[in-house]
């Protein structure tokens, strides 16, 4: 069986790293300056975001394996890229997660306990707070891209101060909607940022397969747009990347699309055995010891004195309550109605839509009956 | 006021007027900034209310219609023009799997309030994939509304309840009608709901259903049978393809007890099978016969040397109402 | 020779034989090389027939089905896996506007036989928009073939059908079914004609038709109601959805005079209506009750907690074959 | 009303020539060597070619202003671009033309009277040549340019050595296909040529409101494949440019971007007016005396000796002769049949389409004897 060599490795290689940007070495040394930019109190919310959420996508994992959730789709390994990013917005601006981005979504507003009624297949496991721009998870693959080329628009149009922020995978940038999605934004210069998480694979097909290109931000050029390539387990460089093209499209200078190079340390969705297509146990292993975000994070903290075991500790302890929280609320949430899937088809009622309702009502009545 | 416009007048008028009056519509489309749209539709829009508002696209319908996605979840009312039916494939994605879905797995937090605008049919000796009547696509996809004029008058104050709908509108203009005739138009702003057939002739016979360009065939050959056999056809305007106006489709047919679909789109899977079902439903015992279908037949929409002959003519109607009168 | 096997063993059966039989045979999609599949529908066809014959692709399903047409255009015969049946949407436009019309327009110069597997269908506690049941679309354009088969015999017989047709075929696999049975399948190929009903259990007091996932149901509640009231339902498995096969359709009606169709898509303008519609055009005079249709709601098909109430249940079967029968 | 500015005229202008590839200089004269590479009976048959196909266009257009043809879409002004291009084919190779591109599909085996038949709307106007692979007009924006992948990639497959061309336009650069198909072309390294005419106008939409970049031949980086810009009113870059493009192919080097820069004269088609959105007088006036395609290889021609004007005059009516007898054989040409439109939707016959044959067949009885 032939399992293709992990191209992220590739990505990682001397050769590539000078056009990815980095500031938090993996051994944990900070190797462009930082002063002014980010403060510890940002490092230790950075770092308790990161904790907060990995311990979710073990938790989902978990509650998939225990048959209380259905399929999920685990991020660890790229906490840096979705964390960095979502801290770089700002609470008004919209936001087109996956459905691999819950801790883009989380820490943009979303709640633990929607994620969780999401994949439990709830009818409500897709609204957000109220206010709130975190839109559901996209499952059609880069469909949502061009969703935030509208919503910048419209808030370029309105003179409204915020971006829009589309995430999306490496695999995604084959389809269509990506080009159409980066054009547009380039005619109508939109604050839009195209953030791709390059975790080096698309369920089981390696970037390789997907395209010749060597890399994915260097299509930015063929829309006379700006482009960027930053290491993705490397939470400052990430975040200062996404300021900066916040920055960038507030002042009208248009869209970037970042690549952001990661890796997924388990499998594609719960539903996936990542041992068929790639040397899971030596690549997973490599990434977690060499290039692990959280790691990385941690060695700096320590260095500086701002951390230490007894803390992490704690928070741990406090992050599993808060999740316990959440997950209890999820699983005592009313159960989903069946009578609810005729709501909010329309705005308004419509006859054969009520009357199906109906239908199963009596249906519904009958079971309890007997 | 009144005034004399044809359809395509009807239907600028109505998008002048709303973008006069409501600041979140826009139009986009290829070619309907400084052109006017190739069918003329925006004529003067440009001008009038400038490039942010009347907008030239690229060419890309996912783009368009993905886009005019993002402008309705942020506050806009977009209005996209599809050149013609058969180029909305590239977005049919956004439009089944987005915009018709955006409100129910949102639990109605956000809403798409969309209307895409498109010619359809055939008849005007159009190219290839330029005649194309495919509603049946639409109209299996709860989320969307379909709408289609037959007329001037009923093409404004639909387009104008299409652009105030706060779900996505599917609106379908044949395009043979555009310039065919004029109509007394009245000059302000009215509305005809969604979802509302019209009896277009009461009669006592037979019922023929149909929409679009079809339903001046219909009334042709109505006429016609009524001169040589001196029957009665009632003819209803179905206007809103999905949801079917089941009450005014079941009435008719109660009364007259025979019926008769016609439309230009494929025969297997048309719209006229849901039709026939839906009397199958509530009025089969009512049937003095079969309900007959007189539509586009199940071959692609041919080239236009004998498109004629692919779409229903009177001959046929006239054919179909007999068969089903002396069944 | 027999064995015993799932569905999707004996798809991947199908597959293995047409590769080792003919050279021009080439299996495409995404995940379906080294991964053999995301349902392992092409598991060991990697190893055994090579990455020219057995592609993983680029995530993009125009860019997919588009090259499939070329290659078939060009003496390859392409079997592209689509991964879910909603996300065949950006492929839509190569689908209907190429792969359906190209044998029309060149006037047989040019086919393309292709087949395009994809599951569909929902009951597998998928997130949203992998349980779509669309084949509608389909059946609503002309030079293409749907066929869904409802066991792994059916399933062999039938893909091998499809990749030798010249023409292109969609070819829907019910998910839920993949593994749900085993069953006798021969180990050599063998066909099923394309365009054939199945009458699956002969009755007389009603017929229903059904097909896919929605087979068993159906046959679970023609036992129950005759367990419980002694009647007795014919059960037809359409097997090929376009074109229907008529005369099972109708031969049956005219037997029982009374029929209920079953699918998972939505009711409205879903393939119940087309049944209807042949049962109107050919045996109204039989019937002795409207055709039932039970069926996936005007919803979009919802979020798994709640999807075992969307699709047909043996109980909603039951109660249809009680009020048609009781009419 | 605002009439956008010609931005054919940008790419003509100083800063961009140095990109763009020119052998024949407008006003005659040879700009870089094509010894042994262009002799005089080629330069003739590519200028005769010109002439006869401009006629052809004229002629056309004429036709459907008589009544004779429905709406048609001229391509005169491109004709460097198309011949050139098609001069380079060999006769099995695969040809993907657009409703413009009927320069180029005759030259490559397409037979004019099919062309008249095919904008008459006759059933029978998209048949080739047998044995050819000149493919119908691409009605649906850039969808034949994935097809073009495809048929490449089966000639690799099976061996052959043939090519693959598709041709679009610079509106077609936007969608979806055109990103999909040169990535599939990039990672199979299909021999597939993608020849956009630039024409700066996709109807009258501008290429500068088609994206935010300012060449088409750029895009070529974002997938690792080669492009070119050439001028597309020089008939030997064109050539020299398409036939480097097949070897490279044939050598199993991939595919090749190719962005010629070139204008049409007339309408989008008959059915358009120019004169709404470009100053349709001037910029047609500009071209056809600075740029123009046949005139430069003309002034070539002359001053080598290989040209007068009493050879033009007799090719002229040679070639008007060649017209009459292609359009007396289109339109002598059997009325289609309308029972033909139920023949070939499958290969074998299907009952519901031969019932539906009978019902018009039954029609079409009466209709004769009323
Ligand atoms: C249009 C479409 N095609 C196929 C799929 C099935 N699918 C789901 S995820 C996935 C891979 C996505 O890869 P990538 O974009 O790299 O994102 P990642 O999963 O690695 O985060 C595929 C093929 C889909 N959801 N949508
Ligand atoms: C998918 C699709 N959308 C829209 C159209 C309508 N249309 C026909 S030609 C054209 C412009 C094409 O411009 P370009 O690609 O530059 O080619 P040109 O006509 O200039 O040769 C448009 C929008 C179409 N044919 N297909
Ligand atoms: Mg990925
Ligand atoms: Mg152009």
């Amino acid at each position: 069986m032939e399992k293709t060599e992990n191209p992220i490795l590739k990505a990682y290689s001397k050769e590539n790293l000078p056009e990815m940007y980095q500031v938090l070495a993996p051994n944990g040394e900070i190797i462009e300056s930082i002063d002014g930019k980010i403060d510890k109190s940002l490092m230790l919310k950075m770092y308790e975001s990161m904790l907060l959420l990995r311990m979710f996508d073990r938790k989902s994992v978990n509650l998939q394996r225990q048959g209380r959730m259905g399929t999920y789709a685990p991020f660890e390994g790229q906490e840096a890229s979705q964390i960095g990013s979502a801290f770089a917005l700002s609470a008004g601006d919209w936001m087109f997660p996956t459905y691999r981005d819950h801790a883009a979504a989380i820490i943009h507003g979303q709640e633990m306990y929607r994620v969780f009624l999401y994949w439990m297949g709830h009818v409500e496991g897709s609204i957000c707070p109220e206010g709130k721009r975190t839109m559901p998870p996209c499952v059609p693959i880069a469909t949502q891209m061009v969703h935030a080329v509208g919503t910048a628009w419209a808030s370029k149009l309105k003179g409204e101060e915020n971006v829009s922020i589309a995430y999306f995978g490496d695999g995604a940038t084959s389809e269509g909607d990506f080009h159409e999605a980066l054009n547009f934004a380039g005619v109508y210069k939109t604050p839009t940022i195209f953030f791709c998480q390059n975790n080096g694979y698309a369920i089981s097909v390696p970037f390789e397969k997907q395209s010749a290109s060597k890399t994915i931000s260097q299509r930015a050029d063929a829309y006379d747009i700006h482009g960027v390539r930053v290491d993705g387990n490397d939470i400052f460089a990430v975040w200062l990347t996404v300021k900066e093209a916040v920055e960038r499209a507030l002042k009208g200078e248009g869209p970037t699309l970042i690549e952001a190079i990661t890796f997924r340390y388990g499998a594609h969705t719960t539903a996936d055995n990542p041992n068929i297509y790639r040397n899971q146990e030596d690549i997973s292993t490599f990434w977690r010891e060499n290039r692990d975000p959280i790691t990385r994070l941690k060695k700096l903290l320590i260095n500086k004195g701002f951390w230490n075991e007894e803390q992490e500790e704690m928070v741990l302890k406090q992050i599993s309550e808060q999740i316990d929280t959440h997950l209890q609320k999820a699983e005592e949430y009313p159960k989903a109605d069946p009578l609810d899937m005729f709501n909010h088809v329309y705005a308004e009622e419509s006859w054969h839509i009520n009357e199906q309702q109906q239908e199963l009502k009596q249906i519904l009545k009958k079971d309890v009956k007997k | 006021m009144s005034q004399h416009l044809t359809m395509i007048q009807a239907i600028t008028e109505a998008m002048d007027q709303k973008l006069g009056q409501d600041d979140r519509v826009m139009i986009l489309g290829q070619d309907i900034g400084v052109n006017g749209g190739v069918f003329r539709s925006t004529e003067g829009l440009f001008e009038k209310y400038g490039k942010d508002r009347v907008v030239d696209t690229p060419l890309a319908e996912a783009g368009i219609i993905g886009s005019a996605i993002g402008l309705a979840l942020n506050g806009m009312v977009p209005v996209v023009e599809i050149q013609f039916l058969a180029f909305i494939y590239p977005g049919f994605e956004q439009i089944v799997s987005h915009a018709a879905r955006m409100r129910y797995r949102t639990r109605g937090q956000f809403g798409v309030p969309l209307v895409i605008r498109t010619p359809y049919g055939a008849g005007i000796r159009g190219p290839e994939l330029h005649s194309e009547s495919v509603e049946t696509f639409f109209a299996h996809t709860p989320g969307l509304k379909v709408v289609a004029p037959s007329n001037p008058y009923d093409a404004k104050g639909l387009l104008i309840s299409a652009i105030e709908d706060p779900d996505p509108v599917i609106f379908l203009e044949p395009t043979k009608l555009y310039r065919a005739f004029k109509e007394e138009v009245p000059k302000e702003m009215y509305r005809i709901p969604i979802g509302q057939a019209k009896v277009v002739q009461e009669g006592s016979d037979l019922t023929i259903f149909a929409w679009g360009a079809m339903l001046r065939e219909a009334l042709n050959a109505a006429k016609k049978i009524e001169n040589e056999k001196g029957w009665k056809c009632e003819v209803v305007d179905l206007r809103t393809l999905y949801p079917l106006d089941r009450d005014t489709i079941v009435k008719s047919i109660k009364k007259t007890g025979r019926g008769l679909v016609v439309h230009e789109a494929h025969k297997s899977s048309g719209l006229g099978a849901e039709i026939i079902s839906i009397i199958n439903d509530e009025a089969l015992i009512y049937l003095k016969a079969p309900i007959k279908r007189v539509t586009g037949f199940d071959v692609p929409v041919p080239q236009f040397s004998v498109e004629d002959h692919y779409l229903p003519t009177v001959e046929r109607i006239k054919q179909g109402i007999m068969e089903t009168i002396s069944f």
